[in-house]
């Protein structure tokens, strides 16, 4: 019987990942990226010390959103579990500062690469489903992690339901920077850093092998792409990036526990970066910015039934921009260089 | 190393693809039924046989798409029945699909570099952290990348997303994708489907272009015996799995069983005009 | 032994549940190549629904009578105002939508109807001949209640030409509509039936995990396991499939690690069975060629 | 004078901003069959969409025996009787073969005569009996165009609408299929219109063809005419 | 010589509060709304001293995350006097570091979690309720004294609330907990049934019932018992001694013999009769709070914490700073509204507990009987 999997479909959603091209900013975008970037560390003197926090956290939300990114997005691996990752990036960072004694700095790398393993290890079995399949294996990871979390034999590690309560870091070498300061404009430079990563990884050889999965999984085969490989890798390296949002996020929280990693979280992620752009990597903070602000703004709406606003809301922004925010700006840009062009 | 001489060859090269005794099945279907033939080095080698004899399941064994229940692949001197799929397009095949099978939301340019995968890639850390070589390398992939593009006359395309371009268009960017990986044997299947009279004279031109200039053997899966006998150095015909004829374009064309189950009798040609 | 016999039959009742869940997932998916996560939040509108009518005064039957067609008119209207806009929308796009439509769902009924249990009737007398302490009459009946959901659908889906009709639409709406499906038509009637399904299986749920809107958060993991593990085209796959469910968590949380790790060895179980048998036990690979 | 079946005035047609049909006029008389010629992108295939008002934005007059059906749905307009061989063949991957073929009579309200002309594709089509409980996805190219085509007849076409039907079947079946339109154009009085890269074949089955150049009518007549042209000759027939 | 911290005017004074309206705990969103309904009643009387309470109360849904996102913004944005009452224990752990940093009262945090009554180490957060600690501990009490020799079976909802509970009854059955407890059974909220619990608990022959649950699956274990066949003497957790939402749904019959207790007066209790405090209630909740179920112990909660709010703010007079609110509020000796008779909010500066005591009661088909005096546990 020759092996009936080598032609199972492509993945059931792959042509419906009405994405884009590749990520390369052109040069000119380089200026916006310096300006926008300038801007958000000036933001560290204008914003209050709370503001300062919920800032901290969309970056906390970005980086784990672009790690999301890379796989559903980039790779079309869906995964309604990632939130399980972002709480393992957060007691990773957790554990490591409370019990390895290691400074935050240090815990988020450590975190990274803890997600990065597990995530590899993951996504490793998981490999051999697809569509809804993985949907049920992530959201099943999704659903278990905070039960893990809390299990009585790692309660020592982990400190079961009462969680790992951390310190605040000051900042450094005597700036003059209160503890929200510093650590949003720490926050800010671990984002430059992991975006340009997810830059470079998205523009290169890799990214096109990502991409090619996604869309024609058996051709990207066919052309000496080593699925296997990259889709494990991917889960990783996404595992790892929504990881290191999860540490951050942990730092800037200063407290873990069970109950802030619910499945509600994992699917956030998701409606993150849907919201966003699927497939871009400013998608990631738009997406952030969504799942910061709009529970505030819909109980400003309605303190009755603010989720009833909320998910009108989602609906609306569906209905309006079904490829996203960065998806209706791209139709946008189109439309105004046609009229350009038509003008000129 | 040795292979069997029963079909005579004067040539004394190894031949560069072994077939030995192929057979797939699908549950009770049998697909290929003990397939042998050889394809030398350097020809332009055509299957052909009625729909649905075996011949894309053959190409899928090729490339490892499908398993064999039995039988033998040799290619280069080395046995590919055990290597993964993906390690085809690295030992030298390369191919395009029945049912275009293109990525689908990416640009003709990217669909021709990912083409390059197997021959150049720089691998994840390298390429995430901007190690040395990656730039290198991706502009190694770049400039294949770019000459193809050239050769299939794909320019004004380039930056186009593939899944807009007309079918004719969309199976050039397929070949240009399957030379990316720089193949010893080009497997082509079915490429003049879907193509008008004067694109075929371009399509049989280019095959030959491709194994003149490129030195690429090609095997072609064809219904359109025009540009099977024009351009092919040998045919080999399949039916109901079991091969039934093989040699020159004009041996094939005449022999009786090849007649009866696929070319039909000359003289009904043009039916009931 | 007894208690073995105990444990597997309190899992088979568990079990009826997730299948009867399973069930509405399934129909969706045949109609519409959608899991819509909103189904369980759906559900539990329609038992709440049916509950008010309860409490005006409506018999049992009445109420549960027009709560299904309600249910059916109310999801079938869903398709075609929220749904039926995004169809040229990609699927991470419509499963946002559906993640607005669980959220409503849900705030929604807990603005309506708060958030303390209310305790909901079973059709099914308790003194029923068919009621023991091993199973109450009210979880017998639900399991009837699901096989015979399951029977009838398996027959709409396999032998009837509207049923042949509307998994093409699903599979494959532009060639449905050349053949001339109404594929719209199509999507509203897999989205009422899908909603009137639910609506029972909301109305087999509440008297035994009591009506409140978190009732189906739980359940709807469960149901979605049942159903790939059975086999999502297949009804009879995913009722099979919430029974193993049911059953595999009740033994392994009893006899192998303890309550606090079964959900997730459970899991961890199914998705092993999921790797070796990538589209469930009864449910049929689809094969494409290239 | 025959009547037309079909009529076809100012047809555009387009693909989101992309205008492909840029006003065409066209015919299908009754009982006949109608060729429609063009080199790769000449927007044949988008004709027959906008015919069925299928997958493209169409504007123009169509009329099918009479009754306007520019705006009509895809779906009413094949329960009028018009049967769509698509481009790349449409199959129901996942259903059986003998499914997809029962799919083709949905439009016929009476189940009666269904096992007949399932019968009579079977006997057109001998490969697709042997394939009847298979996943039709799994099928050949060529097995996938003949069961598109079966499909097509189940439905008792009064106009049949056939794209490229000859696409990746082998030379024996291509004259076996002609021979098949030509038998119920003259038996059954199916009006058909035809594209087809193999203008020979297409001009030897056609009473008239049309010849397209990007989305525009630039000949047309009687296809024993077309075929003495010499535009046609040279860039059609090889010749 | 007035002297007001941030958030206090002539006319006003600002409280936070944090409840879960949505959210896998949105059961106890009704807390929140009979607090907001005893100072809408208290500010209609003239408020405190003068000073209408503005009670800003915000969703966290249960999320410690957003809990300290909800926390800043009231402290720091709204710049309320203190935060008051907020919902659940870790999400109190959450910003326990913060407020007290900040010198913030955290006050009657609304859990019975041990950890809030440590005025060394964080003397700006209080508790409220009797800790769960203390009631497990009553509870084994009562079991040594009237079956010494029981075999006791325990359902527990797997998190920090029943872990202090299963805490308490361990520690107060001291050595023979290992001996007595033959059965620990655990389920996680969001668990749909309970029945394979329940049967693992009768088939190990337990005679008494430790239901360590949260009222749904309190009532579902109380049903469930009954259907089983199984009649052990069952122990009820105090937050789950609802009669309207809990006994009710799980069928009074089924529920006779339940033993619970409760610092609570709710107006269906016997108790009530004489109360003068009950009337007031149900005409504030009437007016306030209609949709909300007056018998629901929840809402007494609310009734009762705020009123204990509104007195140390009484007490505060015209010196509104953050350390005098916490200075009063470790010196109440306090009748709350709603408490029951013999039970009252007392504090010093080395108890944090205000209250300490609780009764047993009895269900008896038709309502609680009380068993006994109050007790600490
Ligand atoms: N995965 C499969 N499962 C079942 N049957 C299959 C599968 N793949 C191929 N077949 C059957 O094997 C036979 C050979 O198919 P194949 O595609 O190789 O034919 P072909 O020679 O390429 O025909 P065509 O010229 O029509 O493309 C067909 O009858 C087909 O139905
Ligand atoms: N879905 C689509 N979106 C955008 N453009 C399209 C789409 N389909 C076709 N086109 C464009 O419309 C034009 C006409 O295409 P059409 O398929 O009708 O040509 P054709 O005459 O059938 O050619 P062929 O011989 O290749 O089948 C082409 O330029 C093509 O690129
Ligand atoms: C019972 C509730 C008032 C408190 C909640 N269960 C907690 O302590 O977290
Ligand atoms: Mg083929
Ligand atoms: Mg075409």
């Amino acid at each position: 019987m020759a092996s009936l999997s080598s032609l199972s479909t492509p993945p059931a959603g792959a042509a419906n990942f009405a994405t884009q091209g590749a990520p390369v900013a052109r040069r000119g975008h380089w200026l916006w990226v310096l300006a926008l970037l300038l801007l958000a560390a000036g933001l560290t003197w204008v914003l209050k010390g709370y503001q300062l926090f919920q800032a901290t956290m969309v970056l906390c939300y970005a980086i784990a959103l672009l790690g999301l990114n890379i796989l559903t997005g980039y790779n079309g691996q869906i995964s309604l579990g990632h939130g399980a990752f972002f709480a393992l990036g957060a007691y990773g960072a957790a554990i490591a500062m409370e019990h390895g004694g290691l400074p935050y700095w240090a815990a988020i790398p450590v975190a990274g690469l803890a997600c990065l393993v597990v995530g590899y290890l993951f996504g490793r079995p998981a490999l051999k489903l697809e569509g809804l399949y993985l949907a049920l294996a992530t959201f099943a990871l999704g659903v278990a992690m905070p039960q893990l979390l809390k299990y009585k034999h790692l309660e020592a590690w982990t400190g079961g339901v009462q969680g790992i309560v951390l310190i605040k870091p000051d900042a450094p070498w005597g700036l003059p920077l209160t503890q929200d300061q510093w650590l949003y404009l720490f926050a800010l430079g671990v984002t430059v850093v992991m975006f340009l990563i997810v830059h470079n990884l998205l523009s290169s050889g890799t990214g096109r092998a990502m991409r090619a999965i996604r869309d024609h999984a058996l051709a990207a085969e066919a052309m000496g792409v080593d699925n296997r490989h990259y889709k494990s890798m991917t889960f990783g390296v996404s595992a790892a990036f929504t990881g290191v949002g999860g540490a951050l996020s942990a730092i800037a929280v200063q407290f873990v526990s069970p109950d802030s990693f619910t499945l509600f979280l994992s699917i956030s992620l998701l409606v993150g970066i849907v919201v966003g752009g699927l497939g871009t990597l400013w998608g990631a903070l738009f997406g952030a910015l969504f799942i910061m602000f709009v529970p505030n703004l819909a109980e400003q709406v309605s303190k009755a039934a603010p989720w009833a606003v909320y998910g009108v809301a989602l609906i609306a922004i569906m209905f309006v921009m079904p490829g996203g925010v960065v998806g209706l700006l791209r139709r946008m840009q189109t439309a105004l260089r046609a009229r350009e062009n038509r003008g000129g | 190393m040795t292979h069997d001489n029963d079909r005579g060859d004067s040539n004394t090269a190894p031949p560069l693809l072994q077939v030995q005794g192929v057979t797939v099945r699908f549950g009770g279907i049998v697909a290929l039924d003990g397939v042998s033939f050889d394809i030398r080095r350097g020809e332009i080698c055509a299957l052909i046989g009625p729909n649905g004899a075996g011949k894309s399941t053959l190409f899928n064994c090729l490339s490892r798409l499908y398993e064999c229940n039995s039988g033998s692949i040799v290619f280069d001197g080395q046995p590919i029945n055990r290597l993964p799929r993906h390690r085809m397009a690295a030992i030298g095949i390369g191919r395009t699909f029945q049912n275009l099978a293109l990525f689908g939301s990416m640009t003709v340019r990217d669909n021709v570099r990912v083409g390059c995968h197997s021959k150049h890639h720089a691998g994840m850390v390298r390429n995430a952290f901007r190690l040395p070589g990656a730039a290198r390398i991706e502009a190694e992939a770049q400039a294949r990348a770019e000459a193809l593009i050239h050769f299939l006359q794909l320019d004004a395309e380039a930056d186009r997303i593939v899944s807009d371009l007309p079918f004719g268009t969309q199976k050039r960017v397929e070949l240009a994708r399957a030379l990316a990986s720089e193949p010893q044997l080009l497997l082509l299947d079915e490429p003049a489907c879907g193509l008008n009279h004067e694109e075929l004279q371009g399509l049989g031109d280019l095959i030959r272009d491709i194994r003149d200039r490129l030195g690429v053997t090609v095997l072609l899966v064809e219904h359109h015996m025009g540009l099977v006998m024009g351009i092919s150095d040998r045919v080999v015909a399949l039916n109901f799995g079991k091969k039934i004829a093989q040699g020159t374009p004009a041996e094939v064309r005449s022999h009786p069983e090849v007649i009866r189950a696929y070319l039909g009798a000359e003289e009904e040609e043009g039916v009931g005009a | 032994m007894n208690e073995f016999l105990h444990q597997l039959l309190a899992g088979l009742a568990t079990g009826g549940i997730y299948a009867s869940v399973a069930l509405a997932l399934v129909m969706i998916y045949q109609a519409t190549h959608h899991i819509n996560f909103a189904q369980g939040e759906m559900a539990m509108f329609s038992t709440f629904v049916a509950w008010m009518l309860i409490d005006a005064g409506l018999p049992y039957w009445a109420a549960f009578a027009a709560t299904v067609v309600l249910s059916f008119v109310v999801a079938a209207g869903i398709e075609f105002v929220v749904i039926r806009p995004m169809h040229k929308a990609p699927v991470l796009s419509v499963v946002v939508v559906f993640i607005g439509l669980l959220v409503i769902f849900h705030s929604l009924a807990g603005f309506f109807f708060g958030y303390t249990i209310k305790p909901f009737p079973s059709p099914f007398p308790a003194d029923a001949w068919y009621g023991s302490s091993l199973m109450s009459a009210h979880e017998v009946g639900a399991i009837a209640v699901a096989l015979g959901m399951v029977a009838l659908l398996f027959l709409f889906l396999r032998a009837t030409p509207l049923g042949l009709a509307m998994r093409a639409a699903a599979q494959n709406p532009g060639s449905s509509r050349l053949v001339g499906i109404r594929v719209g038509r199509m999507l509203m009637l897999g989205w009422g039936l899908a909603g009137a399904i639910g609506a029972v299986a909301g109305m087999m749920v509440a008297p035994v995990v009591f009506l409140d809107p978190n009732m189906m958060t739980g359940v709807l993991l469960y149901a979605f396991a049942g159903a790939l593990i059975g086999g999502i085209d297949n009804p009879i796959g995913a009722v099979l499939g919430g029974f193993i469910v049911g059953v595999l968590e009740n033994l392994i949380g009893t006899y192998v690690v303890g309550t606090e790790l079964k959900l997730s060895v459970a899991l961890v179980l199914i998705i092993g069975v999921l790797i070796v048998k990538p589209s469930g036990l009864l449910g049929k690979t689809i094969v494409t060629r290239v | 004078m025959t009547t037309n079946l079909l009529e076809v005035r100012g047809l555009q047609a387009r693909y989101g901003p992309t205008q492909v049909l840029q006003g065409m006029d066209l015919d299908v008389a009754e009982g006949q069959v109608t060729a429609l010629l063009g080199a790769n992108g000449a927007g044949k295939t988008t004709t027959l969409r906008a015919l069925c008002r299928f997958m493209v934005q169409t504007s123009g007059s169509v009329t099918l025996a009479g009754e306007r059906i520019d705006s009509r749905s895809t779906e009413q307009i094949a329960q009028l009787g018009v049967g769509h061989v698509p481009d790349g063949r449409g199959t129901f991957m996942g259903l059986s073969t003998e499914e997809n073929l029962q799919l083709g009579a949905y439009v016929r309200h009476n189940r009666s005569g269904q096992a007949e002309d399932m019968e009579r594709v079977y006997h057109y089509f001998p490969r697709l009996r042997e394939r009847a409980r298979q996943q039709a996805g799994t099928l050949s190219g060529g097995e996938q165009q003949m069961l598109a085509i079966g499909r097509a007849l189940m439905g008792r076409p009064r106009l049949l609408l056939l794209d490229e039907p000859s696409f990746g079947l082998a030379p024996l079946v291509v004259r076996d299929i002609f021979a098949i339109m030509r038998r119920i154009n003259r038996e059954e009085k199916v009006s058909i219109l035809l594209v087809e890269q193999n203008a020979k074949l297409a001009l030897d089955l056609a009473d008239n063809a049309y010849l397209l150049e990007t989305g525009r009518v630039v000949l047309s007549g009687p296809s024993a005419e077309m075929q003495r042209n010499d535009a046609v000759r040279r860039a059609y027939l090889g010749e | 010589q007035k002297k007001y911290d941030s958030g206090v005017t002539d006319t006003e004074i600002k409280i936070g509060n944090l409840n879960p309206y949505s959210g896998p705990a949105s059961a106890y969103g009704v807390c929140g709304k009979s607090m907001a309904a005893y100072f809408g009643a208290l500010n209609a009387k003239g408020g405190v001293n003068g000073r209408k309470i503005n009670f800003l109360t915000l969703d966290d849904a249960y999320n410690p995350a957003k809990s300290v996102e909800q926390t800043r913004k009231l402290v720091e944005q709204d710049e309320v006097l203190l935060m008051f009452a907020s919902l659940g224990t870790s999400q109190n752990i959450a910003v326990q570091r913060y407020l007290n940093a900040k010198k913030v009262p955290q006050l009657f945090v609304n859990t019975g979690a041990t950890r809030f009554g440590d005025p060394k180490a964080f003397p700006w957060t209080m508790g409220w309720q009797p800790t769960y600690q203390a009631e497990g501990r009553l509870y084994a009490k009562h079991i040594l004294q009237t079956q010494p020799n029981a075999k006791i079976g325990v359902l527990m909802q797997n998190d920090d609330f029943g872990k202090d509970y299963f805490k308490g009854l361990n520690d107060g059955l001291g050595d023979k907990a290992k001996a007595m407890i033959v059965q620990h059974q655990t389920y996680e909220v969001s668990d749909p049934t309970i029945d394979s619990q329940m049967v693992s608990l009768k088939s190990a022959g337990c005679d008494v019932f430790v239901s360590i649950t949260t009222p749904k699956f309190a009532a579902q274990a109380i049903r469930k018992a009954a259907e089983l066949g199984w009649k052990p003497t069952q122990y009820l957790v105090s937050v789950s001694q609802s009669m309207n939402s809990v006994l009710k749904p799980a069928g009074f019959e089924n529920a006779v013999g339940v033993i619970s207790s409760t610092y609570l007066l709710t107006p269906s209790d016997p108790m009530a009769a004489g109360s003068k405090d009950v009337p007031e209630y149900l005409e504030g909740m009437k007016k306030y709070f209609p949709d909300g179920n007056p018998d629901d112990s929840l809402n007494a909660i609310g009734w009762g914490v705020a009123a204990t709010m509104a007195q140390v703010l009484r007490q505060c007079g015209d010196e509104l700073t953050r350390d005098n609110v916490m200075k009063q509020a470790a010196n109440l000796d306090f009748k709350a509204p709603m408490l029951y008779p013999g039970i009252e909010v007392k504090t010093g500066a080395d108890d944090f507990y205000p209250i300490d005591k609780k009764i047993l009661q009895r269900f008896n088909g038709k309502g609680y009987e009380a068993m006994g005096a109050p007790m600490a546990g």
